[in-house]
This record gives structure tokens, sequence and C-alpha cells, in this order.
């Protein structure tokens, strides 16, 4: 490999020029930056400025570019030099935007360029350019698992783009619920009609298609290695198969709410079904009237909503499994159109037919199925059916109809495996040694679905009520099991038309999880990025930090107990990074000691000069962007701090603050995202994580002598530009009076 | 220029001595003036009113309309049906429209018609002086023929229901029509906004429910009133009625001191087209305004 | 019972909604409203509404026919058709109301002495008389529909508004003998008698 | 320009919302060819204006920086803004699209430094706020605006404001010579995800939409919450600035009605839940929110969203369609109707109302292939020779986590017709 060059490239333009000494920037980064060129141009961004930089790459085998302009987010397609590692000092958007104006401020405004400079030279300086994860497989096969309505339409979908598929259905024959169904709910114009399922076509059409390979009557009894290297045993019988596959679709559905759970509404009794039950008894039938499970006709059919659903006590589920009132409306159109003088009600509290489901609904009006807003609050038997006692909630009375069947819209519970929540405790205890533990830990894994031979457990985490959702209303299919993707009502509930558009969306995810694991480089949300983690395993001291809080799942153990990492599965973040305490985990673009050069390479004043410097380590997904948009609006704020951008606050390694702290900084702020609940952190738990190692860094503040405010948390949203500006005038201000650090002038 | 023909379908209360005998009186030069020539459509009868379906019944609330309609297609062919009140033209367009909508019942009240002599064949559109006016006519049309603008006046256009829905002008929106205003405004008067521009009058429950009427027909004049107005325009008969005959009932019940004029929107075009107090029927007023009568004594 | 009711009850049992589908004007659009109630917040005299048309709506689908027919609810009716133009199912709901005034008057069991119900009648009778409507005699007639010393005071009530009209010649006390009629009065009675016999054949009326 | 930068491999989008930059980006990380083309200034979208997403109450702008990074990360999207379909001729597999692109009087050079704007006088409508403020006629579209390139408007062309932004730029950016272009370009498949718009409020009447002040959208109630919006997030109502507490909002405002929209918008019901956490991030409990309804549709999880609003003290729930708004002497919207369960008449007066619109594709307003499959609403079904797509909300009512699914979906579909293409010319 040829030697490392570095070069500076300055502008002057937007202003930059008129308010900061541009001539001390340059000596800067020639002494102190110790870059072998530095060039100043008055537009850099202009198509001379690109042309003067690409020059010295082709020309002078530059390898390294420090670019002080604007923000790393301006200006992006003139500063693209994918050859080379670069580095951009933020000047006018971190200074010259955001310093107050006027002469008083100058000297400020300079220092705090000239900062800028220093710490980007330092960065570009430890940086090397990614070359991408050479330990990548290649595999483009996708696996599906679950043959229902989704899976065959993922498999079918996947198989028609050009890719091989191996489907894996635990039943006897593809279909799933699908397949159980009378009629569907109408997916298209006009939407008044039940429609035929297209189960058997479909199922057809899977099983003769030249690239899919199907295994019913089978199940996943180990899923290991990466996207791109995924190794699958299949176990059929008695048998175990292997195939070896790129990515997984997870389309294993969902199982009908259990209406024994439901005594109160009847379930049990011999005229109370689900509606599972009634597509059953309209099988039977095949178009004539449907009968009882006792023979009778039924001449008179309540539909009761939200049965165990919608549950505020904590007894059933709480949600909203969102077919349920379509389907009702579907069902009482097949009573409804093999006799009209049939009597059906639909008894629901809100009626839930988004979209053209309304036009559905107003079909069903029309063919005489009479909605009634009701609360059901008991079924029991009366003459040769039902009595239903409900709350008219129109007509506001306690009442009750008669029907010879009850049918009860019950809730989907998702297929989604183990849940990990669960499973970690005894997983410890286990590992403990604990035999209730163990034993438990084997019957939990029996309903395993991928049985992942991950560190972190065997199936794909679960988001809420059990569902393998993502928690990302941006990304629905930011799953945090790289390559793995759910589709379906295991995903969450839905009907079958929803079902089958997921299910062609997770196709294409599982499809570009394949092609960027073959190239080594990373999935979403940092999709591209070729960089990749490593460890020095001689410093390791298998604290197994980084195996635990990995948010996907990405590092196992080896034999040896050393962390081993699955680089396809991993997202970048740098959460191993920030939690490792030996610091032996780096990215070749960003490590300890490209942040840690950064930090140090700040001027720092004495402690008399009234002139703190704070630390900001901002989040690069919301909290830099905000800080940005308040350049953008000119809002101002202390020239005091210095801002490095972190890819999550998951990643900073409390070697930072410390660090920092040595050097005489007198504050640090770490700016990340939301956590929580509704955390809006890209990386799950990376804000989270730092919180709570911040929270521990007390200790490090007192063995120092220093106040514990001087290391402060924000949760900003990318919204809160002016919000940013308030935190960080506050905060200098409260510097001020704690007073300036006694550390300074120590290094 | 040629006069339009239209079949004119007066109704009970345009009748001589009847209700509404002004609006008649006051229609007569401005349709001279506007070329329009109105045929009486012979031996006319009752629509049926909006009151009729109590003991009428739907059918024969069909024929009675489509008995108009046939003797208009038979006697008058070609020309719409003209009628100037609301509950008229609505009980005819509403018979046109479901007879031309559904074949049974076009077939059932033509079997009832052969009763009276006649058929219907469905060819006859029914339509409103208003829609006359404005379509046929136009703002423009209206406007060229005002010699003395109604300078000075402040009127609340009152559209009330029927001329406005279900069908109502076209183009019009049912909550805040403007057609009415923008009539005002043509001849030379100032239309003020209020709040009850299509509130309704009570209709025939002014018989029945007298006090609920009342009620609705005072927050109308006061409405007026608040607003500046000096008098309430209309376009309908019955409104017209209620809302100026019973100010003096209200008044004896709540001690109010209403006296707001209520005219047809006829009346203000006939003085502005120079006409006077008798050819505008403003006599037939049981309030004056005597603004308006000035100016067409000027 | 009137006679007529009983045969009603008996050739429905108990499905209320399919008697007003095939009974009503517009009945059948009955089963089509889905409770938004803005009918209900729309109508001039909706404080006087015992029961809201959407709410009717639900008691015709819960089989209430008593205390629908009974009710005087739909007789407050001023067609005013907002209700109509604000329907977000475009049901025709001033014409089902009045469908259903007129279904309850024809079994009797719209309450006695409604004063809508009354006028109706009156109003009716009089345009059948002689194809067009006398205001005198239908004012008369109004003021008289609840016997004759009531009447006396309501026209005593309203003598200083009649008298007014009569001064403005908009109400002509001539009209007493005689007046407007429309010439062939006896095709007119023909027709709507034939309407009627149709109607009722078809909406099975046995009497 | 037109073989060169595009041919039957690549995958037009037409679309820059996030149901586009979805499918343009999900296909471009598969290796695909790309063009994105907006009508717009930049992309983003309505999802860009809006201050809050449910049910996390996170920004829209943090899926938008994501998603702008994976953009300017990857060069096989070429986005072309200011740029309208005109016309799309030929068939699946290759197609050949013409499209016109607005001048935007500002090319590549621009740095965003602002100049031009402190330099130019004259005002316009902000389209970013609803027209609830105003702008520079040279303007940056937002804050996230991407590219971030000013615009000039047309109607200071020729202007002195006009000349006055030129001189201002000291990059020579600003190019007041520029014309309307036409290009055709060739393509394998096309994706419409040409989104939706805000029904218009005006046409339901009774409501008084434009005719008082107080009665509002729940698209411009979004900007009145957003800290960068034309009231720096404090909800003041437009007749007299003064603070709204008590607040209306009025669901299925055109949806599920036969004078407006037939369909069911799917997202109003969440969004006024949302709507009614604003009210309470401004207020705490002394706010008031009323939402009127027919029926919640909360679907799914979502229902967690609504059991928690419910638990909110300040949030009442009223079952009813608004009948009429009338506005009282101190301009208060007085909201009258009966709440159908059980039978109770009201008479309500609001500082403030907010009408839910409902959602009408955009491409009601544009002129679509002849091809195309559309539902009664007119959203896109597909079209009949398979090989154009809709995604997003173009295709349905959806809410963002739904239009992105359509749009990943889409561009599968996409790259399938490419693939075809490839398989039998190869």
């Amino acid at each position: 490999m040829a030697d490392n060059k570095f070069a500076a490239y300055i502008c002057s333009g937007c202003g930059i020029g008129d308010k900061i000494d541009i001539g001390t920037l340059e000596k800067i980064a020639k002494k102190e930056g110790k870059m072998a060129e530095v060039k100043v141009h008055p537009f850099l961004c202009s198509t001379e400025g690109v042309q003067l930089i690409s020059d010295d790459i082709a020309n002078e085998a530059v390898t390294h570019v420090c670019i002080a302009a604007c923000s790393r987010r301006a200006k992006t397609e003139a500063f693209y030099f994918p050859t080379v590692a670069m580095s951009r000092a933020n000047l006018r958007e971190g200074v010259l935007w955001v310093v107050a104006e006027g002469d008083a401020h100058d000297e400020v405004r300079q220092e705090m360029a000239d900062d800028y400079v220093r710490m980007a030279c330092a960065e570009v300086k430890k940086m090397k350019l990614p070359e991408g994860n050479p330990n990548h497989g290649g595999n483009k096969r996708i696996l599906v698992v679950g043959g229902g309505m989704s899976g065959m339409t993922s498999a079918l979908e996947a198989a028609d783009a050009g890719y091989d598929v191996v489907i894996v259905e635990k039943q006897a024959l593809l279909g799933g619920w699908g397949a159980k169904l009378w009629k569907r709910v109408p997916f298209k114009a006009p939407y008044a009609e039940p429609q035929d399922t297209g189960v058997a076509e479909l199922a057809a059409k899977v099983s003769s298609h030249p690239r899919i390979k199907v295994y019913v009557g089978s199940t996943v009894a180990e899923t290991a290695g990466a996207p791109g290297r995924f190794n699958i045993k299949i176990a059929q019988d008695a048998d175990i198969v292997e195939e070896t596959v790129g990515a997984i679709v997870q389309a294993t559905g969902f199982t009908s709410y259990d209406i024994a759970k439901l005594p109160e509404l009847g379930g049990g009794q011999a005229n109370v079904t689900d509606q599972a039950g009634l597509e059953a008894l309209a099988i039977a039938a095949n178009g004539a009237a449907i009968k009882r499970a006792d023979g009778k006709v039924v001449e008179s059919v309540v539909f009761v909503q939200c049965a165990g659903q919608r549950d505020d006590t904590g007894k059933h589920l709480p949600y909203c499994s969102g077919h349920c009132c379509a389907t009702s409306i579907k069902q009482a159109m097949y009573f409804k159109d093999a006799n009209p003088d049939i009597n059906t009600v639909v008894m629901y509290q809100d009626l839930r037919v988004p979209g053209m489901g309304e036009d559905f609904y107003r079909s069903a009006q029309d063919k005489g199925v009479t909605f009634t807003k009701g609360r059901a609050s008991g079924v029991e038997s009366s003459g040769s059916g039902c009595r239903v006692s409900f709350r008219d909630l129109i007509l506001d009375e306690d009442t009750s109809v008669e029907a010879d069947l009850v049918v009860l819209a019950t809730g989907q519970v998702p297929s989604a495996g183990v849940d990990l929540e669960a499973w970690n405790p005894v997983v410890m205890a286990a590992d403990g040694g604990a035999e209730d533990a163990k034993q438990k830990k084997a019957e939990m894994q029996k309903i395993s679905i991928l049985n992942l031979n991950y560190r972190q457990g065997p199936d794909m985490p679960q988001f809420k009520h059990g569902f393998a959702d993502s928690h990302f209303i941006c990304f629905p299919y930011e799953t945090r099991r790289t390559g793995i993707y759910a589709a379906g009502p295991v995903r969450r509930p839905m009907d079958m038309l929803q079902a089958t558009e997921d299910a062609t969306g997770a196709a294409l995810k599982a499809i570009q999880a394949v092609e960027n694991a073959s190239l080594g480089r990373a999935a979403h949300p940092r999709s591209g990025d070729l960089s990749f983690p490593t460890a020095r395993l001689e410093g390791c001291t298998q604290c197994k930090r980084c195996t635990v809080e990995c948010p996907f799942g990405a590092i196992d153990e080896d034999e040896r107990r050393f962390p081993k990492f699955n680089e396809e599965r991993c997202r970048r973040c740098g959460t191993c990074m920030g939690a490792c305490p030996v610091r032996v985990i780096s990215f070749e673009n960003y490590s300890v000691d490209t942040v840690g050069s950064q930090i140090k390479s700040v001027d720092m004043p004495d402690e008399f000069s009234e002139k703190p410097r704070i630390l900001i380590l901002a989040c690069e997904n919301d909290a830099y962007p905000a800080l940005d948009m308040t350049g953008l609006s000119r809002t101002v704020y202390s020239a005091f701090v210095r801002v490095i951008p972190v890819r999550c606050l998951g990643s900073v390694n409390t070697i930072w603050i410390t660090d920092a702290l040595n050097a005489g900084y007198d504050g640090v702020m770490m700016m990340g995202c939301k956590k929580g609940d509704d955390y809006q952190c890209h990386f799950v738990k990376g804000s989270e994580l730092a919180h709570y190692r911040m929270s521990k860094i007390g200790d490090t503040l007192t063995q120092l002598g220093l106040e514990p405010e001087r290391v402060v948390t924000h949760e900003v949203a990318i919204t809160d530009n002016t919000r940013v500006a308030q935190y960080i005038n506050d905060y200098v201000a409260q510097i001020n009076e704690i007073g300036m650090s006694p550390m300074k002038g120590f290094n | 220029m040629a006069k339009k023909n239209y079949a004119f379908y007066p109704g009970c209360s345009s009748q001589k001595g009847a209700s509404a005998s002004n609006f008649v009186t006051s229609i007569g030069m401005m349709c001279d003036k506007l070329d329009i020539q109105l045929n009486e459509i012979p031996d006319w009868n009752c629509c049926g009113a909006s009151i009729g379906y109590g003991e009428g019944g739907e059918l024969p609330r069909l024929a009675l309309n489509a008995r108009n309609l046939a003797l208009a297609e038979k006697n008058l062919p070609g020309q719409d049906l003209v009628s100037g009140c609301p509950a008229c033209w609505l009980s005819t367009r509403e018979t046109a429209e479901r007879l031309h909508q559904h074949s049974d019942l076009m077939a059932e009240t033509n079997v009832a018609l052969k009763e009276a002599g006649l058929s219907f064949k469905g060819g006859v559109k029914a339509r409103h002086m208003v829609e006359v006016l404005i379509e046929d006519v136009g703002f423009a049309g209206m406007k060229a023929q005002v010699v003395k603008p109604l300078e000075g006046l402040k009127i609340a256009g009152y559209v009330g229901c029927q001329t406005n829905r279900p069908f109502g002008i076209a183009g019009e929106s049912f909550e805040n029509p403007m057609y009415l205003d923008k009539m005002i405004e043509t001849v030379g008067a100032e239309a003020v906004s209020y709040d009850q521009k299509v509130t309704c009058c009570g209709g025939a429950l002014a018989f029945s429910e007298p006090e609920k009427s009342q009620k609705q027909i005072r927050d109308i004049v006061e409405s007026a009133y608040d607003n500046g107005a000096e008098m309430i325009v209309t376009p309908c008969q019955l409104c017209q009625a209620n809302v100026e005959i019973y100010q003096s009932e209200i008044n004896k019940k709540h001690g109010t001191k209403l006296a707001m004029p209520v005219m047809y929107y006829s009346q203000l075009m006939t003085v502005a087209y120079g006409g006077n107090s008798k050819q505008a029927g403003l006599d037939g007023n049981i309030i004056h305004s005597q603004k308006l009568r000035d100016i067409a004594a000027k | 019972m009137s006679n007529q009711n009983q045969q009603a009850v008996a050739r429905y049992h108990n499905n209320f909604l399919r008697e007003v589908e095939e009974r009503v004007e517009d009945g059948d659009w009955v089963k089509m409203c889905m409770q938004c109630g803005v009918c209900a917040g729309s109508c001039p005299l909706g404080s006087a509404w015992e029961h809201t048309p959407q709410k009717i709506f639900m008691m015709i689908r819960a089989g209430k026919r008593d205390e629908v027919l009974k009710s005087d609810a739909m007789w407050m009716c001023t067609s005013c058709y907002n209700c109509i133009v604000r329907c977000p199912r475009k049901l025709p709901i001033t014409h089902i109301m009045h469908g259903l005034a007129n279904y309850a008057h024809r079994l009797d069991m719209a309450p006695k002495g409604q004063p809508t119900r009354v006028i109706a009648k009156l109003f009716w009778d009089n345009l059948v008389k002689t194809g067009r409507v006398n205001e005198l005699k239908f004012s008369l007639a109004m003021y008289f529909k609840d016997g004759f010393v009531q009447g006396i005071k309501n026209a005593m009530a309203m003598q200083s508004a009649g008298l007014s009209l009569v001064k403005a010649k908009r109400l002509n006390p001539m009209e007493i003998i005689g007046g407007h009629k429309c010439k062939d009065s006896s095709g007119i009675k023909k027709m709507i008698a034939r309407a009627r016999e149709i109607e009722d054949r078809k909406k099975g009326f046995t009497s | 320009m037109t073989d060169s930068i595009a041919t039957n491999q690549t995958i037009l989008v037409v679309g820059g919302g996030i149901g586009g930059m979805t499918a343009a980006l999900e296909a471009a990380e598969c290796g695909k060819q790309v063009m994105l083309v907006e009508r717009n200034a930049s992309l983003g979208g309505r999802t860009a204006l809006l201050y809050r997403y449910f049910p996390k109450m996170c920004h829209p702008t943090c899926g938008l920086e994501i998603n702008l990074r994976r953009l300017k990360g990857n060069r096989n999207v070429r986005v072309m803004t200011m740029t309208e379909v005109l016309s799309v001729t030929g068939r699946r597999g290759n197609y050949s699209v013409t499209l016109k692109v607005a001048p935007r009087y500002v090319n590549e050079n621009c740095t965003a430094c602002g100049e031009c704007a402190k330099a130019v006088e004259a005002e316009i409508d902000n389209a970013y706020e609803y027209g609830l403020a105003k702008t520079r006629a040279a303007y940056l579209p937002h804050a996230m605006a991407y590219p971030q390139r000013y615009v000039i408007d047309p109607s200071i062309v020729g202007t002195n404001d006009g000349e006055k932004a030129k001189a201002a730029c000291k990059v020579g950016a600003v190019d007041l010579a520029m014309q309307e272009e036409t290009v055709t370009i060739n393509v394998g498949s096309v994706i419409w995800a040409t989104g939706w718009k805000p029904y218009d409020a005006a046409k339901i009447q009774p409501y008084g939409y434009g005719r008082f002040a107080n009665v509002i959208t729940s698209l411009e109630f979004e900007r009145l919450a957003d800290p960068h919006g034309p009231t720096g997030g404090k909800l003041l109502r437009p007749s007299d600035g003064q603070v709204a507490k008590n607040i209306a909002f009025i669901q299925c405002a055109g949806s599920r009605d036969e004078n407006h929209l037939r369909h069911c918008s799917r997202i109003c019901c969440m969004a006024s839940l949302k709507q009614t956490q604003y009210v309470r991030e401004a207020h705490g409990d002394a706010g008031k929110s009323t939402v009127y309804y027919i029926d919640l549709r909360t679907i799914d999880r979502l229902e967690d969203f609504y059991q928690k609003v419910q638990q909110d003290a300040t949030v009442t729930f009223v079952k009813s369609k608004v009948a009429k708004i009338v506005e009282d002497k101190d301009g208060n919207p007085v909201l009258h109707g009966v709440d159908t369960e059980g039978y109770h008449r009201y008479a309500t007066p609001h500082d403030l109302v907010v009408l839910a619109v409902g959602m009408e594709p955009e491409a009601n307003g544009i002129k679509l292939p002849d091809d195309m499959l559309l539902d009664s609403s007119g959203f896109i079904e597909g079209s009949k020779d398979e090989g154009m797509f809709g995604a997003g909300a173009a295709t349905s009512p959806l809410d963002v986590n739904r239009a992105v699914q359509s749009a990943t979906a889409a561009a599968l579909r996409a790259i399938k017709v490419i693939h075809k293409t490839a398989t039998v010319e190869g």
C-alpha cells in the first residue's frame, strides 16, 4: 500500500474568509495538523475547487483529505471522493453562522475555527479508507419461513425477481389461514363482494416455480451464520436437511385468540364460534345455506366484534386486530348472499373499515346486514340458540338479541417464537447452573421459530404485544436482526391485502440484504457503509459487554469466549466500541482514536482566560443536524463549545469523557435521541446505554475532584435547533458559575 | 329581441287574493323588461306542497305534480316549466326527477294521469324563476335594465330553504349561497352579511307549531337588524309570508318591536327598473319600506 | 288497534325494518344509515324532536315499532332539507320522515291531535276538493281544528295579521263563497284516487 | 440529455415524498438505477410539513434526515426537482417519458448562504406553511430542504428584485435566464408515488372553512404546533392571535361522505389523537381537546395510543358528526350537533376548530397515462400492462408506516419488470 498523504483544503467562501483569518487556519493545518498540502480556495465546492482536490488525489497521491468548509451534511455531491479518507471541519454552520456577529467576537470565533481545523486534521490522520468486509458470504438465496398467504407471496415475488427461494411450511400443505377461508375480503375496486381467496392458484404457482424449493411438514431446527451465509437446518419428519441462504423472511402468521378464554361471551358453548369456525361452516356449506354444527340451518346470526380485543382490563388482547370488522362484514354476506332473509347483526363499538373498506361496509348495509353500535356483555344459550345481552350505545339501553349462531370476532395472536425479554433471565439462570431454569429454557425453545444460534437468543426480538414489528415509523422493516425480515400478521395484526403488500416489501428487503452482504457493506440505516468493527482480541478481557449490548445480536462468543463478530449482522452503530472498557474495538474510519485525538487536539486556554471549553458529543442522526439548522437559522450560541458528531451516543466510550476532563475541558455535553418506550435512537439502545454509562461516571468525576455537573446528557430531537442553542448557552452559564476546571494545565 | 317563452306555474299562493298575489304583480314588469314571456299552464293544480305528505302519500303527490308537467308538455311544448314558488318548483322538480329515475313510478303515474285524460312523457324541465334570471338572463342582463339604482338601501338577502336545498341554484353552496346578494347588488343596493341567510322560517309548521316557528322567524329578523339591514328580501313565498306576517305576533308575545319589511327580489327589480309602487306590488306588503316607496315614487 | 295496523303486524311479524322498507316512502334507505348524527344536529326544530332521525333509523332496525310510529318526532319536519344535503350517505331523510309520518297516520298510530298531522290532513282535503288550495278555508279550518271555542280564540289571536293580509289583498274574504278551483277538479279527484289505489296495492294494504 | 441518463434498466419514480424517496432508495440499494422526479423544489413531500408522527410523537425530519443521507451516499439515484411528468408512452419494460423541468433560477453553484434572500424585498405566500406565513421571493423551501439550494420565485424574474438577488450572489448561482425545459427519457418501469392532497375544506360548507378564521385544517394545525412554523409553535388562533386552549377536532371532514370523499382516509383519527397531545404539550392541564367522531379507527397497536389519550382528562370524545359551525360575537366557532350515544344536543363554543381533512389522491389533479388503473376515489391500483405501479398514499389513504411498506413493495414490482426486460434482452 502506498504511503499516506494528507492534504487540507480550506474554503474562504460563503463569508468564511470575511470573518475568519484564513492565513491562521492554513498555518494551523500545516504546523499543528501536519498536513502535507494545504490549499485555500474562495469557492471550494465549485467545479474548479472540486477539480483542485480531484487532481491532487489523482496526481499528487493524496490519500487523506481534510475539508474545512461547510457542514459534512452540505455539498455532499461536490465533496464526493470515495477513494480517499475524508474529514470535514464545519466552519460555516458550526462557526460562522452561530457565533455572534461583531468585532467583539472575532477572537473567540477565530479560536473556534482554529480548533475545528485542528480537530479535522487530527481525525483524518487516524482514519483509514474503509474497504468493506472481506469475510462476507455471497449466498443470494432467500429463506421464507411460513407457507401462508404472506410467505407464498414473499417467495413468489423474490423468485419472480430472479432469486432462488427456499420455503419452509410447518403444515403438510401450503396455504396457511388463507386456505381455511371460504372467501376473502375484496382487495380492489369496487370493494363490494367477497372474493375468491386465490390461495390454491398461488400455492400451485409456488410449488411449480423453478426457483422455489418447497419444504412442507417442516420446521427450522437451526439458523446459524449471518446475512449472505446463513446455514439453515430444516427438520422434516425425523430428517435434517441443510440449506444455505443469504436472507430470511419470517412469515409465520398468527393463531386465533382462544375463545375458551372468553366464557363470558359464550366461548365454549355449542352455538358460539369464532371467525375461523364460521369459515369452516361456510366451506362445508359450499355456497348453500350455512348450517350449525348440529345441522340446523342458521336463520339468524350475531357477530360480536372486539371479542377479547381492545381490552383495557389486562385480561385479554389490548390491541385491535384491524381485519375483523371487514371479516365479519364478509361473513355476514355469506349468509345474506345465500338467503337475504337471514337476520345478520354486526355488533360493533367502532366500525373499523379504513380506506376503501367503507365501500364494503356500504355494500353490506345494502344487502341488509344490520349494524348495531353496542357492547356485548354476555352470551347465554336460549331456546335452540343464544341470547346476546348488550348495551345499545345509540338507543342507550341494556337489551338483548336472539340468534341461532353467535360469531366472536377474536384477535390475531402472533406466532413470533420466543420472547427474548423472558428468555434472557432464564438463560442467565440456566448458565448459572439452575436446573429448573435449564428445563424452562428447553421448554421455551420448543416454540422457537428460527432457532437462531445467536448469543442473544433464538428468535427476533419482539416489539409490542408479542409482534415482531419494527419500532420505526419511517422504516417498517428495520428489524433488530439484520437480514431477517418479518412479514404479515407475525409483524402486526393485519388483513390479507396488507399481508401480501407487506410480504412483497419484505421480499425486497431480503433481496437488498443479500446484495449488500455480497458487497460486504452495511444494511439500513447506514446503508452502504463499508466500515466494520474489528477487535484486537489480545487486549480483550472477555467482559462480554459488547456481546450483551449489541442491539442487533451481531456478536457471538467463540469457543474461547472471545467476542466473535459477525460483520454481516452489524449495523455499524459502534455500540460495542462504546461498551468496551479496554477499548479494543474500532472501525477503520471511526474509532476511539479518531474521536479521542480530536478531543485532545483542541487548544486549551488556561484557567484564568475566562474561556471555558465544552465538548459536545452529538448524535449524527438528529442532534448534529439540529445544530446545523441552528446555524442555518443564524441562531447564536456560545463559541466555547466544540462539537464532535458521533454515530450514536451508544458508541461513546467513557474514555473520551475522562480524556476530555483530563485535558482541561470544563464540561461535556452529550446529545442523543429520545430513549424509553418511544425511543428514537436508530440503533435502539444507544441513547439509553449512554445515559446508563454516564450515570456511572459520577465516581470518576469524584475521583478527579470534579463536580457532577461537568458531564450532562440531553435528549435532542432533530427539530430542536432553537432549544439546542438554549441548552448550550444555559450550560455555559452554569459552567461559568461552577468555575473553570481545576484540571487545566496538568497535561 | 325575441321573447323567451316559459310555461308558467304560478302556484296557489300566487293566485289573485292569495298570500303571494303581490309576487305575481311584481314579476309582470320585470319579465317585460327582461323579455321573459310567461305562459300560464292551463288548469294547473296544487303541487301538494311540503305538507301534502301527511295524508297524500307518495304516488298521489307524484300524480298531482305530473299533471302539471303533462299539461305543460301538451299545451306549451318545448317550454321549460317555471315557478316562482320554491315549494311548487321543488315538488315539480322532485317529481320530474323521480319519474325519470324510476320507470315503474313513471308507469304507475301515467296510469293515474289517464284518469285526468293526460299522460306525461318526461320531456319537461322544472325550473325556478330565479334560475331563469340567473342562467338565461344573467346578472349583466338584469343590471342593464336598472334605471333607478336602489342606492343606500341595506338589505339582508334571505334565501331560506327550498330555493336552496336540496337542489339549489347551480354552482351555489347550500350554506352560504351568494346569488341573492349578487342580485341585490345588481339593483344597486347593499347586501348585508348576517348568519341567518339559510335558516328555516318554520315552513308549513308556522301554522301547527307557532311557538317553534316564531322562534326561527325572530332569529332571522333580529339577525338582520343586528347587521344593519333595513329590509329582508327573499325568493320564497312561504318565507315572505311567515317572516312578514308573524312579526306582529312575536312583538305581542315578547314585547319586541320588530317591523322589518320583507320583500321579493322581483319587487326590488321592478322598482329599480322604474316601476311604481303598484307595479312592484308594494301595497301588498304588511310592513312597508318607506325608502323603497320613495324610490318608486321618484 | 286499527284494522290496518293489525294487518301490518300480522304481515311483518316483528320485522319492522322490512315493513318500513316495503311500505314507507324511501324506507329502503333506512338500512344505509351509519349513525353519524349529522341529520339530528341539522334540523331547525331539532330540540323539539323526541327522537332524532338517525335514532329513529336505529329504532327501526331494533324493531321498536310502536315507539316509532307513535312518536310525534317525524311531524316536526319543516321540510328544510338540511338533513338531505348534509347526509354523508345521501339518505333522503326528509322524504323518509314524511313517509314515516304518512305511514303512522295511515295506520292511525300517529298521536291524536298532533297539530301538523291535523293540518296536513286539512290541507290535503282542501286541495283535493278543487285541485287548488283555498287559503282562507284552509286557515279557518285550522283555527277550528281544536273545536269551536279554541277556533275563535285562535282566529282572534291572529286577527290583526289576518286583517292586514286582507288589507294587503293577500287574503280574500270572498273566497269563502267559491274562490279558485281547477276546471277539471273531478278528473283530479279520480286521478288521486287511482294513484292511491295503485300505491295501496303495491304496498300490500288490503283495505 | 436523454439516453445518457436513463435506459430501459432505469426505474422512474414520480414524486419525492416519503413514498417516492423510499421506493427510489429501496430499489437503488438493491443496485438498480433510479430516476426520482419531484414537482416541488425539494424532497420530503407532505411529511416534511408535519410537526410530529403518531404514535411515537417523533419528528418526521428525523426519518427524512436518514433518507437524505442514504440518498447522498447513493449514486444510483438521480434526483430532479421542479420536474413534472408530461406524458408516458411505450409499454412495460420500455417507456418513453417526457418531463417538464421548471426553472429554479438558481444553479448548482448555490451554497445556500442566503445572501439572495437578504437582498430581495418582495414576499410571497409560503407554500410550505399552507399560506399561513409569507416568505421572501428568494427562499430555501425549509430547513431540511434537499437539494439545499435556494429558489427564485418566477414573480420577481425580470424585476428589480430579481436583479438584486443576482447581484447579491457571490458564486454566480442566480441565473435569471433559465428557461423551462422539456426532457424525454427512456425507462423500464414507472412508480407513481404521487401521494395525496388534503381535501378542499371549503367544500364542506357547514363547517365554514374560509368563512370563519378560526376553522382551520389539520395540516394547518401541524404548522401552528411546529416550533419552525409561523407561530413559533404557539397555538395562536388566526382571527385575533389569541392563544387557543379549547380546541375542537372534527373527524371525517370530507371523508366517509358521498358528497365529498367516499372512502375513509384512515389516518385522521390517529392524527387528531396526536394533535390533542399537541394541545397538552402547549397547555398542560389547562388545555382542552374535544374530538367529534363517527367511529374511532385506531387499528392494530395504534389502539394503545387511543387508550392512552382516553386516560387524558383534557380530552373528551363526542360521538357525533358535527352538523354545522356558526361564529359567535367573539369569533369563537360554535359547534352544533347531537351526541348520538344516547341523545344529547350540544351547541359548544371552542377557541379553535381543527378539521381532520380527508386524503384525496394528489393524482386527481394531474394527468396520468391512460393505461393506469384507478379505484373509485382515484387511487392507483396499477397499470393494465403491469409495468407501472402506485406507491404510498397514491395507492390508498395510508399512514407513513404503511406508505413506506407500499413503496418498498412497489420497488420490488418495478425491479421485476427491469429483470424481465434484462433477461429477455440478455
